[in-house]
């Protein structure tokens, strides 16, 4: 089993927390997972991105030029990367700020991040939601190890958000049962 | 009359123009631009003297600031 | 089973080092590497140890030198520019046979080139060191774990040759994240005793009730020079016989044998996997030491598959020790990519296809 | 008399010529822009624009060569001066200046730019004093202030562990070669006025071959401090500038007056 | 014919720099090869050039590099040492794809070694330029009439394939003294004209009437700095289409080829005549460009000889090249001392007939 | 009474146990043995010869770690001064020194000298200025005298061409993190005497761990200067002094008392 | 035709001039040739050596492991160096400074160099004298190329000792005559 | 009595104790050592005072320098 996941975002939308999240929630459920950010050369702005493969055997290449899942935090990194989505492939988009998804022959979940986020309390977790909902769709860990996960990502002085996390988290992943039907 | 204009793509919402503006005639704007940020842009472009400090202050190079005089009016005032 | 903690790599092996003893660390930043000093400079502290930022790294591998002329367990880490400075300070390193260990997390060259992986300081890795016959020994991890544990165990590599060791990485195993074990560190500023003691070579320490030492490179005697190259050789050919360490994966009867390291090599497993999928009969020979080279088993390798195709990131540095070690046995095969650029699997595949028609 | 309106345009500030144009890749409120600019200024009102050699150094403002808009060089680690020195010896009739930070400066590039000024070699030296490697992600500086936070000192700069604050114009100084020697800020459009005229006196050294002319500009850096632009800017005032006083410390034309 | 002036080889190749239109020279001293700066302090003024002793070698390339951003024909020499100082200097010279010549008279290392002869620089001259991919071109003269027209071309081949050209000599060669053809002297500044006009690259003099111009080792961008890095591949490649040079000396049918560059080369021409009189066929095939390399010529040989003898001045650098080239088509072997030592006929001579047994 | 005549011997010089006895290789009145000499008996009479490291670095002294009778380190050309920091880092219980030509402390070793002094790096630097680079053969230090022939300035040193002579202690005494800093010179008993108490407080800073010490030796090369040992102190006495004219820069004492 | 010679003496003995002499006196009769000092770390003292290889073709290596003709100044160099002499050889030996040779299967000529010199008029041209009987002695160069040789040698202030010079070589030649006999 | 003796082996003859002694009895001999120069010698070792002046400027550390003294002859000046 190797399942590749490639996120993508804009400095800010916390794309790099939700994969490292996703990375150590891997680890807690005994797998073994490597997570490979794209840093750039500018301090600041641009797009963020990171790839996280999760195998149940030594992961292999941390690497992959045609991901089999996608999650995409905004339309310009739709633009930028959904062309490299394995055909037939799963994308997750963030449908408060994606509007156009123009390839066919493959799985598009739409969540509506922000207005949950918003919802539960703070447009700050919007990642949490998408994670909440790709984790559902692509059955790539459990929500357990997620949030044993959140307890050693988030520093302790956040720990106080971690009930708001998982409300979120679970929340993204119910939007996305509710989107697959 | 003073026109000042502002290079939108530019401006990176710093705020150091708004910060030192001696009208207190710079504010964000509500629009967003390419790279994110609201660029500034004037409260009341009838306030702004052209003491050019805004043009000084700014790392972007985000000013142009000209003085625009209606010859006909000058030459009438000369007289 | 200790516990796994996701880290960076970069992190693992600065961590690794304090595991293996490193007590003294002198670099100048750079990126894809920057992680390395400031954990040293966040944690050396801790254990009685020293960080010092140098001015430049020429400085810093002359600070390496005067540690390790001590018989401390020093470090340096930094990547190909940076490397490039170091180079005489290498060159002196090797000749007064002096243990040290270097990590160059490679970046995109040449010039300044861009902060993207490569594997282009191969040769400068493998055969660098500077002017003068002689380099150290250089081992390439592949994963955040063996980043870590490489540079624990290079510390007493480094001393059983009196050499320096290079661990050799990118920007990508620098940067990426994985679970990995950490070994624990020994809270003593010198876990292993008096050096001077340890060492009959190391200066420092009291001389009192001993001969004096010195550290040197100079033989203004031509011959004493030559004898001094023949003991590094002598190391390196003992180095040749213990510490030759590569890898295999995948089929047993290959058609095609693929070789790469480091960053490379994780995209070849992959590789390998697939292609068996699609039917092609793929295996994977990761040299993990690349001074000394695994040389006897790619000739092994050799006379039993049809082509041996190299996979790297650079335009062709490994693939010279392969035809090398191959000798004409079988055709040898170069896929890579330059500048910072990284392969795919789904790259190297469909090449690997291409050549194996 | 005549009562059409045609407009009469002063321009009262606009882009320089000599810089290309294109948008600069600083942080928000990065003074490193107000130096560009300065310098560009510099060069266009002393109409040295179509002579006049702008030298990359490596630092945020690596990209430099793509911002002026001059023939320019990207240069090594540090080594600015001394590509300088190989330029103007070989094109004398060139205006040639480099834009070096800190780290480049004052730490890795020390030997070139010592030497240099005392070779009294003509060239000008803008100097960025930021007090850390911001390229590099916030590292100690030889100019980082004691106590100061890094993240290669994260339990501040401590003098013993982490050396002194390195202070390049008192050092130059101390060379006959140097020409024109300054210490200037832009945290306020009467420091950045000043910081202009003194690029200016710079540049004109070199018309002169008078010697070796460095402006240190003390800078801010946002983004590595912490600190919003406005923030920073009060911070340099109250911080950095009682360890690197403003000044000229050293003009050619003193001695001719 | 024109006269022959006896002439130490490293004021011959001094004098052929500035025959060969070198007007800026920049270095720093140090054994054995001090009468290359001192020749340039004493003449480049005499034709309107510059002479600067920089405070380093670090200093001295990159001064190389700001006039070579000019347009200019500019050199540096040094030995070992120095020349791994320049490693990262050179980089960006190749990067930014500058053409400047440096001259290497080898000595012996590693480290401070000693200022006996070598070969053992021949890695960092063949595959050096420090960190990434690219080097320059080398070549090794074996007369001091070669090293006065090796240097002198070199200025051109510099400019054709836009990199640095290293001349790699060593402690006998820039010593000796033979009688030597100096080539004329145009007593011009600028002997081939405004350089901005010549090359469409170079910065310098008026910007008025065309585009500014970048010189420049950056690119941010991945794809871009593969790019640039396959622009000096394919010019590595033309060079190996145009500049591939090796002479060829001794038996039409040999037994033995013997493969050596520069001084080795001038031991192996006699050590070839000597053993044609005690019946041994040998034939001498002496690289002249080392990069690129005679390759083909070596493959020819290698497949109607039995064996092939490098010879050279260090623990084995040149022969990796003849392994690669040779590729298993005939056994090659290694004569060679190093740290300064060099070989005579007598000990050349000895230890081939031993090998052709 | 006794009236037996056991000789009662009362040593007025003895060569020092810091010295090895190995005989040294410099030319015939050649300072630098002289030099060699007094840092040895320093170290001996203030006690430290069992835990004194020497560093030699690259110049006719490239031997000294032959001469003195301590634990040495020959290291590379210029970098000394970081090569006594990684030792005075890791064994800061061992008192280091270098021993430096001005070829390989003033121009190539510029940076590290500099930033040894600037991090207030406890150690001691024994420099010796000879106006030349002695051990190539005579080229031009960036101590040469303006006018002064070399093999590498052969119509005599230049300003304009060449630089300008490069004073060290002038330059270092800029710096807070230098405790003791002099120049001196050995042309005369009296000199000799002098250049040993400076060599002395040098090493008893670094004693006290009070920073960074130098002492620069104003020395002879009778042999690239062309002239006897008698004529070239006279020579340095005329010439070489008026541009490096002796003195103690720098005494961390002097606050003390 | 390959004709070695190797000279050693020491420092201010004049080897090296002599060795330039007959380098460049080969150069004069179209000859091939090369000139290798051994040039020593220390600045002053030590041993001075040097060796000329003369060919009428390509002169091949500069460098003899086991030179076929000698030219020695001193016991020391004697000492050192006389037994890497080629067997059979031909040594010419400066008798002034030289009382044993102790090998039996080469030709040793025997010239006593300082005194003909002192004779001549200085001390100083004793490597003259060796030089001119070495060439008699190997037939090594004409004694008119030693002429036009000199000329260019000798920097042109010396050039008023150029006769002195030429008797020295002369005188040299005729006690090589001499001592062949 | 001052017993003052030259280590001939190192001495280079570099006249650095000659020209200083102040008593000017030092000189160089007829002998030569074995780097072929002359070493130093006294002139009159009576007249030498001990004030080490030659061991002060000497380069190659050649002299040693005692003042012996008979301690039985001392102690019957003492009485
Ligand atoms: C030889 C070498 N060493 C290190 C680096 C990494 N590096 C790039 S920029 C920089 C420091 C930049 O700091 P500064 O000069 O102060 O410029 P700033 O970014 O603060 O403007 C460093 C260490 C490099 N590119 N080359
Ligand atoms: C990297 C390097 N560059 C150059 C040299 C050659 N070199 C040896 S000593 C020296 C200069 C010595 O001069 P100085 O330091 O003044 O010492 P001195 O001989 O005058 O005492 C040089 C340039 C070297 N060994 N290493
Ligand atoms: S020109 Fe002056 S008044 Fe007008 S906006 Fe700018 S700073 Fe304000
Ligand atoms: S100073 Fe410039 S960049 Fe900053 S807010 Fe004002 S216009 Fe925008
Ligand atoms: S990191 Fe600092 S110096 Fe660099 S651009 Fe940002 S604010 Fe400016
Ligand atoms: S060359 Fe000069 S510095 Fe060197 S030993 Fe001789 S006299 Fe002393
Ligand atoms: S001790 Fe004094 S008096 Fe005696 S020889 Fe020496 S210098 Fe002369
Ligand atoms: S000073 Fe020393 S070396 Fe010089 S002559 Fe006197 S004893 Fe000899
Ligand atoms: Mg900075
Ligand atoms: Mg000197």
């Amino acid at each position: 089993m190797r399942k590749e996941v490639f996120m993508a975002g804009t400095g800010g939308q916390g794309v790099l927390l939700i994969g490292q999240l996703l990375t150590e929630a891997a680890s807690q459920d005994g797998l073994e997972v490597s997570y490979f950010p794209i840093y750039s050369a500018e301090v600041r702005g641009g797009s963020t991105t990171c790839t996280v493969v999760i195998s149940d055997d030594a992961v292999g290449s941390p690497i992959s030029g045609r991901p089999a899942t996608m999650l995409l935090m905004d339309q310009i990194s739709v633009d930028a990367h959904l062309c490299r989505l394995k055909d037939g492939g799963l994308a997750v988009v963030n449908s408060s700020l994606v509007h156009t998804v123009d390839r066919k022959d493959i799985e598009v979940i739409s969540i509506d991040a922000m207005e949950k986020a918003i919802e539960i309390g703070s447009e700050r977790i919007g990642n949490m939601v998408m994670l909440g909902a790709y984790v559902q769709a692509a059955e790539a860990v459990s929500l357990g190890a997620l949030e044993k996960a959140l307890k050693i990502v988030l520093p302790e002085r956040h720990h106080k958000l971690l009930p708001m996390n998982m409300t979120a988290l679970e929340a993204g992943a119910e939007l996305a049962r509710q989107a697959r039907g | 009359m003073i026109r000042l204009t502002v290079r939108e793509d530019r401006c990176k919402a710093c705020g150091l123009c708004i910060g030192h503006c001696p009208k207190k005639n710079l504010r964000p704007s509500a629009a967003m631009n390419e790279a994110g940020y609201h660029p500034v842009e004037q409260v009341d472009p009838k306030e702004c003297t052209g003491c050019g400090i805004c043009a000084v202050m700014c790392p972007d190079v985000c000013f142009t600031i000209e003085k625009v005089t209606l010859v006909g009016e000058r030459k009438e005032v000369k007289q | 089973m200790s516990e796994r903690t996701l880290i960076k790599g970069n992190e693992a092996a600065a961590w690794g080092a304090i595991a293996g003893g490193c007590r003294q660390f002198f670099g100048y930043p750079i990126t894809p590497q920057n992680q390395i000093p400031e954990f040293m400079a966040e944690h050396l502290i801790e254990v009685g140890g020293t960080y010092l930022q140098a001015e430049s790294e020429l400085a810093a591998i002359n600070m390496v030198y005067g540690a390790a002329a001590t018989g401390a367990r020093v470090m340096t880490s930094s990547s190909g520019p940076g490397i490039s400075l170091m180079q005489e300070g290498l060159s002196y390193m090797v000749g007064a046979r002096l243990p040290c260990v270097i990590i160059n997390i490679q970046r995109g060259g040449p010039g300044l080139g861009n902060i993207g992986p490569s594997q282009a300081d191969y040769f400068m890795a493998t055969r660098g060191a500077g002017h003068g016959d002689g380099s150290g020994l250089t081992f390439a991890p592949y994963s955040v774990q063996e980043l870590h544990d490489w540079t624990m165990k290079a510390f007493e590599i480094a001393e059983r040759y009196r050499t320096p060791v290079t661990i050799l990485g990118d920007g990508i195993l620098g940067q990426m994240q994985e679970p990995c074990r950490l070994a624990p560190w020994d809270k003593s500023p010198t876990p292993l005793g008096e050096p001077t003691k340890r060492f009959d070579w190391a200066v420092g320490g009291s001389r009192k009730g001993r001969e004096r030492r010195i550290i040197n490179s100079l033989h203004i005697n031509l011959d004493a020079l030559e004898e001094n190259n023949h003991i590094l050789f002598d190391a390196y050919a003992e180095a040749a016989r213990n510490e030759v360490v590569w890898d295999e994966y995948g089929h047993e009867e290959p058609d095609l044998l693929l070789c790469a390291y480091g960053i490379c090599a994780r995209v070849c497993e992959t590789v390998t996997e697939w292609a068996a999928e699609s039917g092609l009969k793929l295996r994977l020979l990761r040299p993990v030491s690349l001074y000394p080279f695994p040389t006897a088993p790619l000739q092994e390798w050799a006379s039993r598959v049809k082509r041996i195709v190299t996979v790297e990131l650079s335009m062709g540095q490994l693939v010279q020790d392969v035809r090398l070690a191959v000798e004409g046995r079988c055709p040898v095969d170069l896929v890579s990519r330059t500048g910072g650029c990284f392969l795919t699997p789904e790259e190297v595949l469909e090449k690997v296809k291409e050549l194996s028609q | 008399m005549s009562t059409t309106c045609d407009p009469e345009v002063k321009v009262i500030y606009r882009e320089p010529e000599t810089l290309s144009g294109t948008s600069m890749r600083y942080c928000p409120g990065c003074t490193h822009g107000i130096a560009h600019r300065l310098v560009a200024e510099a060069v266009e009102e002393l109409g040295l624009g179509d002579r006049t050699i702008a030298l990359a150094s490596v630092g945020c403002s690596v990209f430099a060569y793509e911002y002026f808009g001059l023939d320019s060089i990207q240069v090594s680690h540090g080594r600015a001066p001394a590509v300088a020195t190989g330029v103007k010896r070989t094109r004398p009739e060139n205006i040639v200046f480099s834009y070096q930070g800190d780290g480049d400066l004052a730490s890795i590039g020390m030997s070139e730019v010592i030497h240099a000024a005392g070779r009294a070699e003509n060239i000008t030296v803008v100097f960025i004093n930021n007090g850390v490697f911001g390229m590099t992600q916030g590292q100690m500086a030889p100019t980082t202030l004691l106590g100061m936070k890094t993240t290669t000192t994260p339990r501040g700069r401590d003098a013993e562990a982490n050396g002194l604050p390195m202070q390049i114009c008192e050092l130059l100084a101390t060379l006959p070669g140097v020409a024109y020697l300054a210490r200037e800020t832009m945290i306020s459009p009467r420091h950045v006025r000043a910081a202009k005229k003194s690029i200016k006196k710079a540049f004109e050294a070199q018309v002169a071959c008078a010697g070796f002319s460095l402006v240190e500009l003390v800078s801010t850096c946002p983004t590595w401090w912490g600190k919003s632009p406005m923030e920073a800017a009060e911070w340099l005032e109250q911080e950095m500038l009682p360890q690197y006083p403003l000044g000229v410390f050293k003009d050619w034309t003193e001695g001719q007056k």
